[in-house]
This record gives structure tokens, sequence and C-alpha cells, in this order.
């Protein structure tokens, strides 16, 4: 049998539906074949735990990127628009990536090598990663000389009071709250009582809170001890916002910047424009490098369309890359078993997100655990795989932490999944039948979308056979994580990925696992409580040093995969990324969980 | 004839106002909460409720739609957004944008892609139709009866895929189908929308075909024909100048219908090539519980369907004299 | 079906007068129920000057014939065998192009509904100039006069403007004259009116009626007058045919054929037809059964499942087994005796009549 | 060329041989050819989607199972059938679907099934609406048939399409079942209702307009001087005369219907995975994977449908020509 193509063109052309059915051959196989030795490949990457830096790590310029030239126009292909461009709103990863061009905050991760494995969290505006005496309960930061909005004005703490504050105004409401609730000191969204209109009424955070003694110092005062502030503040929801210039909400469609780069133009949903910020002096930025003169966005570039374009390689395009698009799950094999000059342009890693299948332990009958043993064996993770593009896509996880995220430990495996990723139907219906609760009826939510309907539907069928009485519930894709995040939801089991927001999995265990904070839309979507895990992540947290931080998350994420069960671990989700021929500086970063912008050259 | 615009505008008016009146009813029938989508990763009540107090979803239904009519005819500054001049559908809940503008944006897409398949069909669906009626009972006509009522069987969702598997994934003669800005490249332009344009064009193509032989030869049966042949007048002059004038009556009713439902939105087409239409607008607007959006696009649609109406109504004067607009 | 259905009606010879002669007619039609035999064998002539009334029930092929006479038939589904000789032109066997130069040219023909039969797309005066400029090769202009000219003289008032009106505004009566001035606007000599009253109420009648026979005095046309109307027939023709199933059963002048019909089917005709001098008490006498299917005709004499006088007729299954013939001239298609029908009409019929 | 004369067999025939009209329009009917093959391939289609559970009993398969996972063997990672041609072989008729890997074969006549069941639903639902506000609307006349016209307007300046969309949602969640999943039939009786909501305009037109005609003949003003009751008149004299375009009109919106149908499952909102719908076959046929790699699976939706659609006009057309054999064709 050939190629279906030819036929089918030929075949297009006589509109007869017989000659159709003869030209309807197709060869056998998908194009995203396997790929073993990417495979070793990337599992080796493991994110080398992450040391906090001094003032020395802290100083700028960025270490040149090998054989980097100046100049020269970059064309970024990229799927979805930016919805936001005020840090205060930046949550997603394609903003994120954006961001580490326009935006910059108190601190920020320096790779420590040129693979984009190593990183080091070290001041970006500050003068260093932050010095606290107590633990972590009090956090004093010095702003360096020279730095400036992009419109020329110095920044100064008052800029960083604002920055902060504004985060308990209404209209931000996209971010993250990490640093809300540590100034709060509350769990939820509470935090917003500490300062309900922002600093746009006169009313302002006290000192005991936030303190802006001097136009150069900022000093956090927390009630407990948050040795990971160094991390959160490199978060780009944590950037520096201008007082002078905060325009509230239309801030998110222009926000002044204060990176290499500053936006020339932007059309929602067309395209965008950055050009060389004069205003960003190298010298105060440890991090960044500006080689390129002009980076052109444009939008709506679907994965297919922007990976046909980067391996054509043509005209424009020799200067062409995707931060976010992934290469199409059709172009995968062309692209991983092509020839070297073509792997020189691929860059492939994982993305910080992990799946998996929560288990609602609000559920009486799921609180037998030899039941969430059962569904812990006969979940089968090929269907996940193979609704995501097959092995190319995605892995076998075997716990919570990413391989991106200090802790991840490669060989753990407690249900076999890894070996045998069908699922293993009769264990657990001889657990089921241990537990006497065969027949058991699973209300099983998924998400309503093509995938989602996909591998549900595959899943189901598998728990059926294991003994389970599976309802599938859809979900609409837009507010899954709502119906699944509220503490009374109908549902038994049902899927959920998290990415840590920062390399330590102090971003992963407590969101997803500590009892205490089970509230409607805490991410804790199996309700779990148990009361070790409970204190473990408080002995956890404690620790500042974040090599030894790094062990103990290992340890409780075993603990709970194996002893607690609250939740299987699916995916660990992954990507191939590819660049035109003349993009220089291209390297997969953990961090961002892509191509990393700051380092690129146009050859 | 001003007369009748004014009662035909008159009259369409009062449907979009009813129309407009059922969007709201339906959108609030949703079983979806727009602030759910805007809440983000850390939702919670307070956060929903400031959310609902900014989309103004708190104020109950009759003043939310008072509110929209005000806004629509007089245009708006309350807007954190910014001033929105008449006709104002507000702002988006998804992407913060206007919602006139958004709509501008994605109407030049449909437009191409509608008004280039359009031009092609009528030609070449009246065109075949009418040599078909003119070689009634050959060969050809034969022929052609059967391929157009084959082709015209046909669903854009398969004729599509399948255009897209031979001409794009399998052979790689065309690009992914795609809208290029006719001003800055009306090359790309062409070349992005030429698959839509082809598959689109040969299923109403064949159905024009159809309705054009069958109407002609329904006029070639009139008396009036056979008395205009009594009179000696050549074949050729009596198809095209008694004829053709009566059978297009039915084709400009059908057309009219056709272009107003694809300028309202050619939803499964421009789903299938992925074209970022005023139809893709309409799912997202759905898919996002997007009010402001699903309102505008639903009454724009509208206002086409029923512009074309009247337009159609309008050229029945010109056709045929015995209709009087009033 | 009898063996004589081919040489019925036996030529007679084309006589000099004859403008149009027509010789042993067959015409037949394909449809989706089988064949039907619309014209069977029928044979008439037509002078300059006179008039031929056909008369006849709707069915009996009088308006198949005549647009036959015009080629008006259509060709997919119709066979036509015989002979149509117009001034001496044959026109079966003609082609298109020649039958178009004949159509509205040597004859026309009025419709009898005159809504249906004008184009509403186009204005009266455009519709009678066309002949005119295609036959006359006139200008448009003079093609326009000239339809001016015609409209007045078919009694239109005010005819410079009503040129320009289009159908739907002219009345009934107007309408069929604006037919007429098309029809003669380049002066056939041969005209056919498929029955042109029907369509219009008795007093409009009789006006076209009028306007008919003038016109014929001052072109001196040759007429074909096509009926079911007794009335008008003997108002309007000089001959009479009268037509039964697709075959002429009598023909002779008009005096011969009203005054002394031969034939049990023209006796029917003229039963069932009221009269303004006849006594309301008189009963009318509509012809019993219903006209025969042309897919199916009964054999023999095509009259004979209706006739009331078969048994009259000498020699047993005459009427079914054998098909009676029309002698030339004054005669009639039936087998009883040339007596038995003068005796049977005086008898029997006239004295219902009067 | 046409406008010859052309003699009304019909009629003839009813003198002679006094056959009814219904009669003569089986006759004609089982004398067109085109017309008898294409209703035994629409009758075929029907009779396949009712014994589709004895089919592939006997086939010894259903649509459900996830044969990625049964016979991984069959497959690669991204659940794409490794032989040729979808993996069409002898266990295979038809091939898997790519993704889970159902069995094509009994996947589409189950699909077949649950299309035709909507809109056999939706078109006996739309004649009933179209009937009843058709004819009323045509018999009453005065305000009845004003409002009944002003509604059609309405109803016929809705973005369909869009409108369907935009309901299905709001349907679906009028029957809501918080613990167990969504009953397919939910969304089937959704699908049927939207449908039918914007279906029936066009069909009550027609009737209307025939009614009005109607109410204008002889006999029927014979029977309203004879006093019969409205109700009367329309059940005896209006109905049986309406028959004739009801039925060429039905079997012409049929197929529509099914097309409709398709479409929305094809966009999503109409029947979803697992459940086997000949539209949803086709957005699976749309997908990334399919359009890479496995063209042949397009080709079983798609032929089987341009063949039924095909059949169920062309039947029309003869239905309509057996009724009234003057019409042009």
């Amino acid at each position: 049998m050939s190629r279906g193509g030819r036929h089918a063109y030929a075949a297009l052309s006589v509109f007869a539906a017989g000659a159709l059915v003869l030209s309807g051959c197709s060869k056998g196989g998908s194009n995203a074949s396997d790929n073993e030795k990417k495979d070793q490949q990337n599992a080796k990457r493991q994110q080398a735990s992450i040391k906090f830096g001094d003032a020395k790590d802290s100083t700028g310029p960025a270490a040149a990127v090998p054989g980097a030239k100046t100049g020269g126009t970059l064309e970024v292909l990229q799927r979805d628009s930016y919805a936001h461009l005020d840090p205060g709103q930046i949550y997603v990863s394609d903003e994120g990536s954006l961001a580490t061009l326009i935006h910059r905050g108190l601190t920020g991760y320096k790779s420590t090598n040129n693979k984009g494995s190593g990183h080091e969290v070290v001041g970006d505006l500050a003068t260093d990663s932050g010095t606290t005496t107590d633990g972590g309960k009090t956090w004093k930061y010095t702003l360096k000389d020279g730095i400036k909005f992009s419109d020329g004005t110095p920044i100064t703490s008052a800029d960083f009071r604002q920055t902060y504050e504004r985060l308990f105004a209404s209209f931000i409401n996209q971010g993250p709250t990490y640093l809300q609730q540590w100034l709060a000191d509350t769990n939820g969204a509470d935090y917003r009582k500490l300062l309900p209109d922002g600093p746009y009424k006169g009313k302002h955070l006290p000192n005991s809170i936030l303190e802006t003694p001097d136009s150069k110092t900022i000093i956090f005062h927390f009630k407990t001890a948050h040795p990971d502030l160094p991390y959160a503040l490199a978060m780009a929801g944590y950037a520096v916002v201008s007082k002078k210039g905060d325009t509230k909400e239309k801030y998110d469609k222009a926000p002044l910047t204060t990176g290499p780069y500053k936006i020339q133009s932007f059309k929602s949903g067309k395209s965008m424009v950055l050009v060389k910020n004069p205003d960003w002096d190298p010298k105060t930025d440890p991090i960044r490098n500006q080689y390129v003169d002009q980076m052109d966005f444009t939008f709506n570039v679907q994965y297919e369309d922007s990976t046909k374009q980067l391996l054509a390689n043509s005209g424009a395009d020799q200067a062409g890359i995707s931060f976010n698009n992934s290469v199409d799950a059709g172009n995968i094999s062309q692209v991983l078993g092509g020839d070297a000059a073509l792997k020189a342009r691929t860059v492939a890693g994982y993305q910080p997100y992990v799946g998996q299948i929560n288990i609602n332990m609000k559920h009486s009958a799921l609180q037998d655990k030899t039941v969430r043993e059962a569904i812990a064996y006969a979940l089968p993770i090929t269907p996940i795989i193979r609704a995501f593009g097959g092995s190319s896509a995605a892995e076998v996880a075997g716990g919570f932490i990413s391989p991106t995220v200090s802790g991840y430990d490669a060989s753990f495996d407690p249900w076999g999944k890894k070996k045998n990723p069908g699922g293993d139907a009769a264990k657990a219906k001889a657990l089921l039948k241990k537990a006497g609760k065969v027949g058991l009826k699973l209300t099983y939510g998924y998400q309503n979308t093509p995938e989602g309907q996909q591998y549900s539907t595959a899943i189901a069928a598998a728990l059926e056979k294991a003994g389970f009485n599976v309802q599938r519930q859809d979900i609409p894709a837009e507010t899954y994580y709502d119906q699944v995040g509220k503490v009374d939801n109908n549902y038994d089991i049902y899927a959920s990925a998290w990415g840590a927001d920062w390399p330590s999995a102090s971003t992963v265990i407590p969101p997803l696992f500590d009892g205490r904070a089970i509230a409607d839309g805490s991410p804790n979507y199996s309700h779990v409580n148990d009361s070790k895990a409970n204190s473990d992540i408080d002995a956890a947290n404690a620790i500042s040093d974040p090599v030894k931080s790094a062990a103990a998350w290992e340890k409780l994420d075993q603990y709970l995969v194996k002893d607690v069960i609250n939740a299987v671990p699916t995916i660990d989700y992954k990507q191939v990324q590819i660049a035109g021929s003349k993009v220089g500086g291209l390297v997969y970063d953990d961090v961002i969980g892509g191509i990393d912008p700051r380092r690129l050259y146009i050859k | 004839m001003l007369r009748f615009l004014v009662r035909r505008i008159l009259g369409a008016v009062v449907i979009l106002f009813l129309l407009s009146i059922v969007t709201f009813l339906l959108f609030f029938g949703m079983p979806r909460d727009p602030a759910l989508l805007m809440c983000g990763k850390t939702c919670n009540p307070t956060s929903l409720a400031n959310i609902h107090h900014v989309l103004g979803l708190d104020k109950s239904i009759p003043e939310q739609y008072w509110i929209f009519l005000h806004n629509l005819i007089l245009g708006s500054n309350q807007f954190a957004q910014g001033p929105c001049p008449a006709p104002c559908f507000g702002y988006s809940y998804h992407t913060n944008d206007p919602v006139w503008s958004t709509m501008m944006d994605r109407l030049p897409t449909t437009v191409s892609l509608t008004l280039g398949a359009a031009v092609v069909f009528l030609f070449v669906g009246l065109g075949t139709g009418m040599l078909a009626a003119w070689k009634r009972g050959t060969m050809l006509d034969k022929t052609v009866t059967a391929g157009s009522m084959v082709i015209s069987s046909m669903q854009i969702y398969f004729l599509g895929p399948l255009a897209l598997a031979a001409l794009v994934y399998q052979s790689h003669i065309f690009d992914k189908p795609a809208y290029n800005d006719f001003t800055a490249d009306p090359v790309t332009w062409f070349t992005g929308l030429i698959i839509p344009w082809v598959v689109l064009s040969t299923i109403f193509a064949s159905q024009y075909t159809r309705m054009a032989r069958s109407s002609m030869i329904e006029q070639l049966q009139e008396e009036h024909v056979r008395t205009a042949r009594a009179k000696g007048m050549s074949r050729r002059y009596v198809f095209f100048r008694y004829a053709w004038r009566g059978s297009l009556i039915p084709i400009v009713t059908i057309f009219g219908i056709d272009l107003g439902s694809l300028l309202g939105g050619a939803i499964i087409t421009e789903y299938t090539f992925g074209l970022p239409g005023l139809g893709r607008l309409a799912v997202e607007s759905v898919q996002f519980s997007d009010l402001p959006l699903l309102l505008g696009v639903m009454l724009f649609s509208a206002s086409m369907i029923l512009l074309f109406n009247i337009l159609v109504d309008a050229t029945y004067a010109f056709i045929d004299p015995r209709v009087r607009l009033a | 079906m009898t063996t004589l259905t081919k040489d019925a009606g036996t030529p007679a010879p084309a006589d000099a007068g004859a403008f149009l002669s027509v010789r042993d007619l067959h015409v037949s039609f394909r449809t989706e129920d089988g064949v039907v035999r619309a014209v069977d064998g029928l044979s008439f002539d037509v002078e300059r000057g006179r008039t031929l009334g056909i008369v006849g029930e709707s069915g009996s092929g009088k308006s198949v014939t005549n647009l036959t006479v015009l080629g008006l038939h259509n060709p997919q589904f119709t066979t036509v065998e015989g002979e149509i000789l117009l001034d001496g032109q044959e026109l079966i066997t003609a082609r298109e192009s020649e039958l178009e130069k004949v159509r509205g040219n040597k004859a026309a023909m009025i419709f009898q509904d005159p809504l249906t039969a004008l184009s509403p797309y186009y204005t009266v005066g455009r519709q009678i100039a066309e002949p005119f400029m295609k036959h006359r090769g006139a200008s448009k202009r003079a093609a326009w006069d000239r339809a001016v000219e015609m409209l007045a003289k078919v009694g239109i008032p005010n005819p410079k403007e009503r040129a320009k009106d289009y159908p739907h505004q002219f009345s009934g009566g107007m309408r069929q004259r604006a037919m007429i001035a098309m029809a003669l606007v380049c002066d056939p000599d041969l005209l056919i009116a498929d029955e042109p009253t029907t369509a219009l109420d008795v007093t409009v009648q009789a006006q076209i009626l009028d306007l008919l026979k003038d016109l014929q005095q001052e072109f001196g046309t040759g007429i074909i007058f096509i009926t079911h109307d007794l009335g008008v027939i003997a108002d309007m023709a000089d001959d009479i045919m009268v037509m039964y199933a697709g075959s002429a059963v009598e023909r002779g002048t008009t005096d011969e054929v009203l005054r002394a019909p031969q034939h049990p089917y023209t006796w029917g005709l003229l039963n069932s037809m009221p009269r303004l001098d006849s006594d309301l008490d008189t009963p009318l006498h509509p012809i019993p059964g219903a006209p025969p299917s042309l897919l199916t005709p009964p054999s023999g004499c095509r009259f004979h499942p209706r006739c009331t006088f078969q048994d009259r007729v000498t020699g047993a299954g005459r009427c079914v087994g054998e098909r009676p013939l029309l002698a030339p001239d004054r005669a009639s298609a039936c087998h009883l005796t040339a007596d038995q029908k003068r005796t049977i009409f005086l008898e029997e019929i006239k004295p219902r009549l009067a | 060329m046409d406008g010859g004369p052309q003699p009304d067999p019909n009629t003839a025939t009813v003198k002679v041989e006094g056959r009814s009209p219904g009669q003569l329009m089986w006759i004609r009917f089982k004398r067109d050819r085109t017309g008898v093959i294409s209703a035994f391939v629409v009758a075929f289609f029907f009779v396949v989607a009712a014994a589709a559970p004895l089919i592939s009993k006997l086939y010894g398969k259903n649509p459900y199972t996830v044969y990625a996972d049964e016979r991984p063997e069959l497959f690669d990672s991204a659940g794409v059938p490794v032989q040729p041609n979808g993996g069409i072989s002898s266990e295979f008729w038809f091939g898997l679907e790519p993704g889970n890997g159902y069995d094509v074969f009994t996947k589409l006549i189950y699909g077949i099934r649950t299309s035709l069941l909507i809109s056999l639903a939706v078109t006996v639902a739309v004649v009933l609406t179209g009937i009843l506000l058709g004819v009323t609307a045509g018999y009453l006349g005065g305000k009845t048939d004003f409002f009944i016209g002003r509604l059609i307007d309405f109803l016929l300046a809705f973005p369909s399409q869009l409108f369907f969309i935009a309901s299905m949602p709001v349907v679906v969640s009028l029957f809501v079942s918080p613990r167990d999943e969504t009953p397919t039939y939910v969304r089937v009786v959704a699908l049927i209702v939207v449908q039918w909501v914007l279906g029936w305009m066009s069909l009550a037109r027609i009737l209307r307009g025939t009614t009005l005609a109607l109410r204008e003949r002889e006999f029927i003003e014979a029977a309203k001087v004879s006093g019969a009751s409205p109700w009367r008149i329309i059940r005896r004299e209006i109905l049986p005369n309406v028959v004739t375009p009801l039925l060429v009109q039905a079997t012409y919106i049929l197929p529509s219907f099914v097309t409709i149908e398709a479409g929305l499952s094809f966009l999503g909102v109409g029947i979803v995975e697992p459940t086997p719908d000949w539209g949803q076959m086709f957005s699976k046929a749309s997908t990334e994977l399919v359009l890479q790699n496995d063209i042949t699976y397009m080709f079983f939706p798609g032929v089987s449908m341009v063949v039924f659609v095909v059949a169920f006009n062309l039947l029309g057309d003869s239905v309509r020509d057996a009724f009234d054999p003057k019409t042009a064709r």
C-alpha cells in the first residue's frame, strides 16, 4: 500500500464516491513514532538542586552566550496571543516566557550552565537574593543603582510598594497569590481583606508588614517563616510596576517594562513588536542578554503551522522561533529522526507539569485504602499518553514531582506503571473483592475536550474491567478546575495537572496535599487531610537549605503516592521545540519550561 | 420604495430586539458562570464575587439587559477598559477587547471566504445549470445532473477534511488554509483561502446547478415562452430573454439566504479550516460563555440574514415588473 | 386496433386554393404512462380569406394539431408523421431555422389565455415589435411605431402610452387584443386562433370576434378557429371540422354541418349546447360517458363506446371492429347510411333542438 | 425545446381505469427505476440501523471496546493502527479508529443508528408542527395567520447553527443528574428539541400555502355551505389533500436533518464519545491524528453519508414525480 496523499489528490479531482474509496489508502502507524534515545537523554535531565546567590552572583552583566552576535530581527511564532501584560496578572507559562524579556522583579533565575538545567536564584533588581536573619520571617532587599523603567524614570522602593499593594485590588485576579497570602498570613483569598482596594483609595500596608524605610530598601515582615521568598519573588507575577505609570486595568495592555526589551506595538490576537529598551542597563542585570535588535511576534500560529514553517526554514523563518509552541504530533518523527543540522535546531525537555488522577477523599467509599489501591492498580496510563500525542509528548510518571524540580526520582514506580502502563485489572479486581466493594460506583469527572473525552472513555473501560461501575461526567473545559476544586463536588475521581511555580517541591506538595488548606478553589483537589503529611509539610517548609529541603520533599512525595494514595500520578508532560537555522543560543530551560528567550541571537 | 425600506427595516429592528432578549435569556440559562473562567487558578467566593461585580453580573437580568440596550444605542464610558462608542456591545469577558472591534477584526476573513466562494459558485452553478437545461436530455445534461446530485450531497465536514488531508497533510501541495490581510499581501491572501473557496464553492455550485437547471426547465414550459416561439423568435433568444428572466427569481431567493447566513459566520467551514472568522468567534463566545461577544455575533449574523431578505425582495422588483415594493 | 388506421382519410388532391393543407397527420407523445396518439390520421385544408372552425371536446387533438402545424411541439417526446404544406412549403421536415421564418410571419397564432401567454417581463409594445424586427428586419424605432399602429388597429385607446405598459396593467380583453395585434403585426396569411375567447366574458368575446372578422376582411387572412363552442363557430367559420379522439368525424360548410349534421357525435354536441332561442323547459342532453383515453383508444369507431345509435348500423359489430372513413369535402365518418343519418337527425334530434 | 403540448395522462387514465391517485402514484413509482433502487438503498440503511445490535452480535464486536488497550500490539503510542489503511483486516473489516481504537465497522452502523433515530424523531416532530401551525394559519387566516407568519419570520431570522451551539448546553442542563453520567438520551433529546424548534418553519409555510389555495376550492366551499364544522373540513377535506406536498417535503427534510445533526456532533455540541454517531465520526476524521496518519478512516462515515443522502434525495424526486408527473426534471 502506498501513501494516501498522492492517490487522494488524484481522487479529489474526480468527484466520484467510488474513486474516493479506492484512494483511501494510508500507511500504518502515526508519524509520532517513539524515539528512545531522546527519552533516556530527557530522563537524565534532572534539575540539580538550586542555591540562593549572594551579591557577587547577583551583579551584572550576564555571562555572554558562546558565539553570540548582536543585531538582527527574531521572528516569533506563537499560538496564543498574550491575554495579560500586567505583571500582577501574569501566571501562565507563555506569558511567563515573554515576561523574562520585559519584566524584572527583585530576584530571578540565573543559569549556571549553558544547558538550561543548572540554575541559582540571584538578585535581579535587588543586590542579592535577599537576606533573612530569622529563618525566613523577615526579608530585606536593597535595590541596585541605575535601574529604570522604559520611560526613563528610576525604580524606587515606592514602586515596589505600589507593585505589591495593587495585588490586593480586585482587578488583579489572574496572578500568583503566595506573597499576598504570606503577607496577610491567610489561606485562600482572604488576603484581599488586608487591603480591599489596593493602594488606590489612600490605604497602604503598615510597616509592620511591608516596610520601605528609604528609596532603596524593601523589608518584608511575615508572621510565619517563608524561606522560599527568593523563589516566589522571581515569579513574573511579582515583577515591578511603575507607581507613576500605574493605569490599573489599562496597564494590562500597555505596561512599562524594565527588561532588555520594550513593547513597540501590540495588536491583541494579531502581532507584537519588541524593540531594545535603551533604559535597560546590562551592568545591572546578571540574568539577561540583549543580542537581537527586534522581535516580531505573530499570534494564532497553530503548532503544525509553526512546525511546518520552521522546518521549511526559508526566508524570514530562518530567524524564526516559537517560545511556547511545541512540535505538533504529526511532524515529531520528522523532527526527531532528522539529520544533525535539524537536531541542532531542536530542543526537547520536560514541562514543569505532572498529571494525576485525584481520588476524592471526602467520599466515604473511597476512604477505604484497599479500594484506592485497586484504583491505583487498575488505572491505565496508556490512554492519557495516547491522547496527548504519544511517548514524545508524555511519559509515565512515578511521583508528583516533575523531573524539572529538585527532588525527582526517576526510579520511583510503586504501581509498576512504567513497566505495565496498561494497568493491572486482575490485581485490582482481587483487591476490590477483598474490600467487598465489587461494582462500586465511581463518578468520573472528565474535562470535556477531545483529549479528555478520548482518554476518559478508555480509562472508564479499564476501571469497569477491574469491577468498578464508572459514571463519566463531562465538565466544561473552561470551568473544569473550578468544578473539581469545590470541596463538595460530586466526583469520585478526576484528572488534574499541577506545575511547580518554582523548581522546589514546596510549590507542589503543600498546595496539593496540605489538609489544612482544603477550601473551595484550593488545588488540594483530592481533599486529602493526612496528619503525617501535614506535619511533614511544615517540617520541610521550615528547612531553609534548598538541598536539604529537596530531600525532605522527595520522602514526603513517596509517602503520599505509596501510602496515602489520594491521587495516582499519571504522566510527566514533555515537549519538543524547533527553531530556524539562523537562531543561536537555543536552550531548553527547565525553570521556564521551554526555550530560554534571554539567550537568543541571530547567527 | 422608501415606504418599503422603512417598513422592512422597522420590522427587522423589532426582530433583532426580540432576538437579543432570547439570547440574553439563553445565556443566563447556560449552566456556566463566566466569572469562573476569569477567576483563574486560585478561585474562591470572594474573588468570584469581585468579578461578578466588575462584569455587572450581580445586577438583575432586566437591569443588565437595560444597560446593554443603553450602551448599544448611546455608547458608554462606564467601562474600566475605556470609552465605548455606539454601537457598543461592551468588552469581551475573555479577551477584554471591545466586542465591536473584535467583530470588525474577524469580519474580513468571513467576507473574503464568503464573497470569494459566492462569486465562483454563483457563476459556475448558473453556467452549468443553464447549459444542462439548454442541452436537456443529452449525455452532458445527464452527467451534470448526476454529478451535481452527488456533490451537493457532500458535506463541508467531509469534503473539507478530505481536501486538507489530500492537499495539505499528505501531499503538501498547499499550506494549511489561513487568512492573510488582503491589503498586506494579495497573493498570500489568495493562496491561504484557495482550499476553503474550492471546497465551499464546489458544494454550493452543485446545488445552484440543480436549482438553475430545474427552474430554467420550468420556465421553458411557461405559455409565454411558447408564444415567443410562436412569434418566430429564435431558440437562443427565447432561452436568454424570456425563460432566463423568470428562472432568476428562485435563484435570487436562495442566493440571498445563503449569502446572508454565510456572512453571519460560516461556522462549520471556518471550524473545519481553522479560519478565524465570525463563525469561530461565535463558537468561542459560547465556549467561554462570553455574553457581550455572544450578543454581538448573534445580532450581527441575524442582521446579515435580515438585510439580505430585504435585498432579495428589492431585487424581485427589478426582475419582475408585476412586483411593487410597498 | 383495426387495420384501416393507416389509410384513414385518404389524401384528397391538394386543390390550388388551399394555402394550408394537412394530409394524414399523425402525432403521438411518449409520456410516463405510454404513448398517447393525440392526432391520428387527420387531413384538412384552409384557403386564404376563409375561416375553418375546428370543434371538439378538450383532448380531442384540436390544439395539438395546430401547434404541430407551427412545429411548437416538443420534439423530444413527440413523433409526427404525415404532411403539412404551408404555401407549398413542407413544414414537418423543415429545419428549426426555416420554421422560425414561418412562425409569426406567414402563420401566426393566438392563444387561449392572454394573461399567461404574454410575457410579464416585457412591455406590450416590445413584445409586439419583436417579430416585426425579426421578420421584416425593421429598426427598433420603426418596429415600435408599427407596434403602436397595430395596437391602434385592434382598438386600444391611446396606444402610444399603453405600448409602454406591461401585460398585467391591461384588462383581459385588451390583452387579447394585444395578442391579436402581436399575431397580425407581420400580416400573416394564416392565423391560428386557439380558443381565443374562452377566457373572456361574453361582451368582450363578441368584440374580439368582430375584431377578428374585420381584420380578416382587411388582410384577407386565412383563419383556423379552434373552439368547443358551436355558437361561436356558427358566427365565425365558413367551414367546420368536428374532431373526436384525434381525428375528424365530420366536415363541411358551416351551414351544412349545423343545419344537417350527420355524425352522432355532432348531434351530441348540438344537443348539449344551450340555445338562446330555445324555451327554458327544453332539457339539455349531454353526451353520455367521457372522452376516451388516447393511450388505449377504443377499437373501430372511436365514438362507439358513447354512441347510442350503434344498433342501427347494419352488419353486427362493425362499429367495434371497423374504423369508419371520412371522405373528402362534405362527409362524416360513421357506419350509418346517408338515409339513416338524415332520418335520425330530422326525426329524433332536430325536434329536441328547437 | 419544451412548451409543446403535454396531455395530462393522469386525468385521462383516471377517467378510463378509475384508479385512485394513490394507486396511480404507486404504479408510476414502481415504473421509476432510479426511484425503486434508491428506495432500496434507503431501506437498507434503516434496516442496518435497526439491526445494528444483531449485526454486531454476529460480527462479534461492539463499538465500545477500547482495542488500543485490549490489543496494544495493533497500535503505536499515539493510538494509530500500525497496519496500513487504518488496520483494515479480516478481523476488523473497516479497520480501527485512531485514538482509542474502536472497531470502525460496528461504530459506523451504531452511529448510523443514532443519527437516523434522531433525524427521524425531528422529522416527525417537524411534520406534526408543520401541519398544526401551517394548516391552522392557512385555514383560519386573519389574526392567527398573521401571528404564525410573524413567528415564522422571527425564527427564520435566527442564525440557526449559532443558535444550536448556544442552546445545546442549556437544553442539556435542563435534565441534571448529579451523581450519574449524563445519559446519552439527554443529549439525544436535546438535539431533537433544538433542531425541531428551528426546523418546522419552511414546511409550515408550504402547508399554509396549499391550505390557502385549497380553502378557495369549490369542494371546500361546498363543505362549508353544507355546514360542516371547520375541524371536520380540515380533517376530511384539507388534510387528505396536503398529504402529497407533505410526503414530498418529508422525504427532502429528513436527510437534511441527518446532515444537520452530524454537523452539530462534528462541532462537538452533539453526541460525544463513546456514543457512536455519524457526525462524531466526522469530527474524529478531522483531527490532526487522522489527517496526518489515517486518511482511510474518514471514508467510511463520509462515503456512507453521501450514498445515503443521494439515495434519499433521488427517492424524494421520484416520490414527487410519482405524485405529479408534469413537474420538470
